[in-house]
């Protein structure tokens, strides 16, 4: 599966995407950046205020306790400032 | 084409114009231009925006067609840049063309207030020396929401 | 130049690309464009509108000088036409600049609710061999009150 | 004192102006519409609806109950249909 980043927290983390392969118990977005922060200093540090993160799962947005079984492409960015 | 993202600067008047050129007999048209901001007690060199372009294009496109439905818009187009800008560069615009002013009054705000906290753009100011992260604001989601039936 | 009175077609384009070279860094530009309606279920040949030159400039002024200090806007204009225009031409434009776009919204609409029934025009249409005058519309006077504090 | 029409108010009239001396009972602008109503035919078939007509005194829109002392314009007309 692919993971995306953006804004300060592609800046943090010092890359744009991953390519991982959670185990099953991963089922939820929730679980996925849980996954992720402990599995990555930058990640824990960076995504550690957990509302601060927001999630879209191959291009739609989500919430965190959407499954994400099937799904290509996980993005995960701050509140957006469009407009 | 109800959806334009791109980096290069465009110039506002004309899209206005080429707007209009299909007015199909309505009434009301308004343009919202969204400008670099930057003014004396809080001045910024450049604004960046980053963008989710495939997230973009998709949010936008159904936040389109809820306007056009909620508000009976006769045309919606959004142009919105991404990239590098200069203070009072345009970075956004909405037109809505409708038979009352009304209608694309709202449908306008709308979009506007939608744009602010769901599509994927993130905003970085510069300032001379340091770069700044554009903070979401409460206040957007307050707007945002006041559409919510 | 504030307001401005005139029987010429006007480029709403050009219009609003002048109005935002002074930008005075702001970051909300909006601008409503009145078409000449024509609908299929209600079409018209031609609509005239008549005025009255020195108080609507007055009055239109006096709608300025409020909607500048009720909204805090950094700039108004408002363009108005009188005499024979065609479907599809502008009758009037109002541009507003703010530092945010509710201010530029609210100070747009503001204005074009008042000048809907507190702008002394009368609008005619002409429509085949038939000639009738726009009667008021209460939903204009409504639209007009709810501006009162 | 200038007494001017405007829309279908002139054109019921079929012109944009008359010069006029009220008497001095004359002394509101409600009294002065009805003494033109009743001084003129057509003025007073034009203005039955007292409703529908709207006034300004020099140049500022004025209530019924505006004395007309001292003014030099009177203009009278249909509700504004600006915008």
């Amino acid at each position: 599966m692919k993971v995306m980043y953006f804004a300060w927290l592609r800046e943090r983390l010092n890359r744009s995407e991953d390519e991982v392969s959670p185990p099953p118990e991963v089922v939820t977005v929730a679980d996925m950046i849980d996954w992720l922060a402990e599995n990555d200093e930058a990640a824990g540090l960076a995504m550690e205020k957990r509302s601060l993160i927001r999630a879209a799962l191959d291009e739609e947005i989500v919430s965190p306790d959407t499954p994400i079984a099937g799904a290509k492409t996980l993005a995960l960015f701050p509140p957006m400032t469009g407009g | 084409m109800r959806v334009r993202l791109q980096a290069d600067i465009f110039d506002p008047g004309a899209e206005t114009n080429a707007f209009l050129e299909e007015a199909h007999g309505a009434g009301a048209a308004v343009t919202f231009t969204g400008l670099v901001r930057s003014l004396p007690d809080d001045p910024i060199a450049t604004l960046t925006l980053e963008h989710y372009p495939a997230l973009a294009e998709k949010q936008i496109g159904k936040m389109i067609d809820e306007a056009v439905t909620r508000f009976s818009l006769m045309r919606v187009e959004v142009i919105h840049r991404y990239g590098t800008m200069k203070p009072g560069e345009p970075i956004v615009q909405v037109m809505t063309l409708a038979p009352h002013r009304r209608a694309a009054f709202e449908g306008a705000e709308f979009l506007m207030d939608y744009l602010k906290t769901s599509a994927p753009f993130w905003k970085k100011e510069e300032t001379g020396g340091s770069d700044r992260w554009v903070d979401a604001r409460a206040e957007d989601d307050l707007a945002q929401e006041r559409w919510q039936k």
